[in-house]
């Protein structure tokens, strides 16, 4: 008989299937873990084979790449322009000396 | 250690608190000096239109007080890898003097916010509000505990210095430090116990009374007070050893992880309420001598009352619940 | 109870029908928002899923590792030191490392050689990681030629690749055999680059590296829990700093969402005077707007967390990837373990939706209370 | 006598923009009783200070001083939450310009002053399609307002103003934009809300108004003052 669909009904379903996707990246993410979690234990037991420390994510410069062993903490190493991965080397920007040779 | 996401957002938020607090304290005072029922003025509904804001204002504050209250332990127990002997929350909450301090400052905050929320919600059912003046100035008292909570809060957070390697170091943290570790003071089982459910019971028969006779909220409102101090000294000494089958384990905070099914937001939750209901049924009721609200007070209080019950209930059953599924046994 | 269902419901109504008929203006909000949370949420996924890749990597990783250090520069140790460090109680096994750095000029890029402690390489050959076999297209049987310091151009035969699932730990890793190694760096004979010193008792790892540095008063130890504290720090500090680059836009759309609520066109304030001299209360639109900004706000939190969550775990945060990357040239490809973890959702949520609901109940107290009596005026 | 008398004003005065330089004195102390179950005219000259009688009359106001009461009970100092409920309870309003919500249907525009009361929905659909029968108007139920002629809309309004089922309904310059015909179907839409038992309150300085046979009182205005009644 009402056939008019209240749009409080329409929207609070949209929010629950809003909802329903949310935790559905829960259920996801359970269901992607032991698969995932077998590769990670696979990292970690090659990690321990070859007794590293660090992930090979920034291999842009020697001390980036073993943060947890680097040889020396400082800037300016490999490239004149590489950041610190120390907090304060952010709020400093290095010279910028190539722009000015000719 | 200021630099880190989740305590800029508490600290954005006390922050926020304590402005939106601010805010509400100022135009309750304008409305606490010239409130006048009697005229029709335009000031007056000015006043009476500021009250919509300082309501809202204060929902708001309580609402993410509960949620700031949550992060902040939740937070604890995530730094505490970053503290030599830090075990899970206690341990970080102990790398800094205020770190207690700052947690019991947001519970009574939490308290204190519902008790003003519940008499505002009272006062807004008598058509003259009649609760305006004590109201106000309860306001006024709750500006300096939101303060207060943010202060201790900042100085928890900035007195926080994580245990990291930097490029002098061949200092080894591990012997400078004692380890801060889970332990906490606590009662032997048995009083523990005793005090538990005779606490429970107390406060179960004194909100079922109240439900009968609403001036007993006079009665309930400070043993409700008094038995969450009470609950949480044995949930502390006996019922999270249970939990964790460790006699020597006492942290009130690992009940939230899921390893322990999240079982303390059944036991917090219903406690967090409960005790919240009981606090505020007094004054509450007391506000039945209003002409206005003589219904409606009681009304009021006896609903609270009611829900407190059901929450005492819910907090017993939890207990026992988790001291029979145990797999440690104090007694024979 | 009923009654309080029954009447938000009918705010509901209203307040969807109210927000359909100003349509472009509260999609352009909304996109806002759903890109805030997306940005914010993928960071945090993404900080936290390497996070953890980092601490599962340093639990398996050595208790204690000694370098030997000269006016504060790492300097190799000498194979004496492991003997030293034998001798002390508590010590459960201790090998010197031998491991460092090469730059190929050819390829621009930094790899890792490392002799393997755990399995023998033959003599003039190498195990490369994935990294390196996908950046020079090389394949086991393959020959590849690197350029000793001294300038001598070395071959060695690719014997065998790492498995490309473990490349977020391998990928620029190059192993050798002790010989070639020594050989090809021209490292002393009667040195390691650092010593590694497992412990019996977990518990003494802080007494055994205390004795150490007392033993050798040269050196610099440090343990994996030092390590750990120290990454979860960092990450921590990273994090904390994309937050503030990212607060401006926090602020920016804190703005936005003010200047909505404020802006009330001279329509939406006769509608609200409309709705009170019908017989609404000031309660009754502020509850309105409360739930215009609630069903807004929280379909765009929802929204853009979920596209967050498939952006990080199913396209391994390919928007990152020129950040992460850098100057590098060796990426490593991988998936990340779908990880949730709820103080990282409430974190996201006290950035977005706390702000734009503060920023909006002042203006949206001014609106409700209008004069009922606007609309015969 | 008493019982008779709906509302009863005693010496109200309205001032706009108190203590400010735009400050003005639209209304001066008015005395006036409203009977029940008649019909009642206010007329006057724009500016006269009628629409404002009717907003403190309506409760849309409150006076700035003087005593309003509604069926015996002084209203004149409640707080805008009470008589907010006592007006959605009382009054129904079908305004000038009818303001009715634009991008809503009719159907929704009736519905709208019974949303903070919460009817179950189904019952007040079923309400509004009665009034919207009653003022045959069923076929437009669905039509956007504003494709609504001049007529239809003030219908609509007038369905709006009636689905609360107040006891009192008002309605300022009803026939302002309207023709002759129209003129008369509403007065004839009046005269069945009058036989209904329903007290009318009009404002109007239109002659076909106040010259209606079932209007029972004329009360004439002059720059915020009582000047005629009848």
């Amino acid at each position: 008989m009402n056939k008019h669909l209240r749009l409080s009904t329409t929207s609070l379903s949209v929010l629950a299937v809003a909802l329903a996707a949310a935790l559905a990246t829960l259920v996801d993410a359970a269901l992607r873990f032991d698969s995932e979690a077998l590769a990670r234990r696979n990292r970690a037991a090659l990690a321990e084979t070859l007794q590293l420390s660090d992930l090979s994510l920034f291999t842009e410069a020697r001390y980036t790449r073993h943060p947890a062993l680097a040889d020396l903490h400082s800037a300016f190493q490999d490239h004149p322009a590489a950041l610190d991965h120390f907090p304060s080397a952010a709020w400093m920007p290095p010279t910028r000396w190539h722009e000015k040779q000719p | 250690m200021l630099f880190h996401p989740t305590i800029m957002a508490l600290l954005l938020w006390s922050a926020a608190a304590v402005a939106g607090v601010a805010v509400a304290a100022a135009y309750g005072w304008t409305i606490l000096m010239e409130w006048n029922p009697a005229s029709g003025s335009a000031r007056q509904l000015v006043l009476e239109r500021r009250t919509y804001l300082v309501s809202t204002l204060m929902a708001v504050v309580l609402w993410g007080e509960v949620l700031s209250l949550w992060l902040f332990v939740y937070n604890a127990d995530a730094m505490a890898v970053m503290f030599v002997g830090a075990m899970c929350a206690v341990g970080s909450l102990n790398a800094d003097p205020y770190g207690f301090p700052a947690l019991i400052a947001k519970i009574a905050l939490f308290f204190l916010a519902v008790v003003w929320l519940q008499v505002n919600r009272a006062d807004n059912q008598g058509w003259d509000y009649p609760l305006v003046r004590v109201k106000y100035a309860l306001l006024l008292i709750l500006v300096p505990a939101v303060v207060l909570s943010a202060g201790l809060q900042y100085a928890y957070f900035s007195g926080l210095r994580a245990d990291v390697l930097t490029s002098c170091c061949s200092k080894l943290f591990e012997v400078d430090r004692e380890g801060v570790g889970a332990d906490m003071s606590s009662l032997a089982p048995m009083p523990a116990l005793v005090l538990l459910y005779g606490g429970l019971g107390l406060t179960l028969l004194l909100s079922v009374w109240t439900w009968r006779r609403p001036v007993l909220s006079a009665a309930l409102a400070p043993v409700a007070a008094a038995v969450f101090v009470a609950v949480m000294v044995s949930v502390v000494s006996v019922v999270s050893t249970y939990v964790y089958a460790q006699p020597q384990h006492h942290c009130p905070f690992c009940l939230l992880k899921p390893e322990y099914g999240y079982v303390g937001y059944a036991l917090y939750l219903p406690l967090f309420v409960g005790t919240a209901l009981a606090v505020s049924s007094w004054p509450v009721h007391h506000f039945r001598r209003a002409a206005s609200l003589a219904q409606a007070a009681p009304a009021m209080t006896r609903s609270m009352a009611w829900v407190a019950a059901a929450c005492y209930v819910a907090v017993a059953v939890v207990c026992t619940w988790i001291i029979a599924a145990s797999e440690l046994y104090y007694f024979r | 109870m009923n009654h309080f269902f029954a009447r938000h419901l009918y705010l509901v109504d209203f307040t969807v029908a109210s927000l359909g008929r100003r349509r472009g203006r509260n999609l352009g909000l909304f996109a806002v928002y759903v890109l805030l949370v997306f940005v914010l949420a993928s960071v945090s996924l993404m900080t936290h899923g390497l996070r953890r890749e980092a601490q599962a990597i340093l639990e398996s990783s050595p208790e204690i590792v000694v370098q030997r250090m000269i006016a504060g520069r790492n300097d190799p140790v000498p194979t004496g030191a492991v003997a030293a460090i034998t001798g002390i109680r508590g010590v459960r096994a201790v090998q010197g490392r031998l491991w460092g750095y090469y730059y190929d000029a050819g390829m621009r890029a930094n790899y890792t050689l490392m002799v393997p402690p755990d399995r023998p390489v033959e003599s003039g050959a190498v195990v490369i990681g994935g990294g390196i076999a996908r950046l020079r297209q090389l394949d086991t049987g393959d020959i590849v030629h690197f350029m000793a310091p001294d300038g001598r151009i070395v071959r060695f035969t690719v014997s065998g690749t790492l498995d490309s699932a473990s490349e977020l730990v391998s990928a620029d890793l190059v192993l050798m055999n002790e010989g070639d190694f020594r050989a090809f760096f021209g490292f002393p004979a009667d040195r390691f680059t650092d010593v590694v010193a497992s412990v019996r008792n977990p518990r003494e790892v802080g007494t055994v590296a205390s004795k150490i540095a007392l033993a050798l008063p040269e050196a610099r130890v440090v343990t994996r829990a030092d390590m750990l504290r120290t990454y979860e720090a960092l990450f921590d500090w990273r994090g904390g700093m994309v937050a503030v680059v990212l607060s401006g836009a926090v602020l920016a759309f804190v703005i936005l969402a003010w200047d909505k609520a404020a802006g009330l066109s001279a329509d939406e304030r006769r509608e609200i005077g409309v709705l009170k001299a019908i017989g609404w209360e000031t309660s009754d639109v502020i509850a309105v707007k409360f739930w215009e900004g609630a069903l807004v706000s929280l379909l765009a939190f929802l929204a853009g967390y979920v596209l967050a969550y498939g952006h990080v775990f199913y396209f391994s945060g390919a928007l990152f990837e020129p950040a992460l990357k850098g100057w590098a040239i060796l990426y490593p490809r991988f998936r990340l373990v779908p990880e949730i973890n709820g103080q990282q959702v409430a974190t996201i949520f006290f950035f977005t939706v706390v702000p734009y609901t503060l920023a909006t109940i002042f203006p949206i107290w001014r609106a409700a209370t209008i004069d009922p009596d606007t609309v015969m005026r | 006598m008493t019982d008779t008398v709906l509302i009863s004003l005693k010496k109200v005065s309205k001032i706009h923009n108190e203590g400010r330089p735009n400050e003005v004195q639209a209304v001066v102390g008015i005395d006036l009783d409203i009977a029940r179950g008649k019909v009642t005219v206010l007329r006057g000259a724009s500016g006269s200070g009628k629409t404002t009688l009717l907003t403190v009359i309506g409760c849309l106001a409150r006076p700035s001083s003087g005593r309003v009461a509604l069926d015996g009970r002084d209203i004149s100092g409640m707080p805008e939450r009470f008589l907010t409920r006592i007006r959605q309870e009382t009054f129904g309003f079908v305004f000038q310009g009818f303001n009715l919500l634009r991008g809503m249907s009719a159907l929704d525009n009736i519905m709208l002053p019974a949303y903070p009361q919460a009817p179950p929905h189904r019952w007040l659909r079923r309400r509004a399609l009665d009034l919207l029968s009653m003022l045959r108007l069923e076929h437009r139920a669905d039509t956007p307002v504003e494709m609504l002629s001049g007529g239809e809309a003030q219908r609509t309004a007038i369905a709006r103003a009636l689905v609360n089922d107040p006891p009192i309904l008002i309605a300022d310059e009803p026939t302002a934009n309207l023709d002759t015909a129209l003129t008369r179907e509403f007065l004839g839409i009046a005269e069945t809300l009058k036989a209904q038992g329903k007290t009318l309150i009009l404002t109007s300085h239109d002659p076909r108004v106040f010259e209606a046979g079932m209007v029972d009182h004329v009360v004439t205005l002059r720059d915020g003052r009582v000047e005629e009644r009848r």
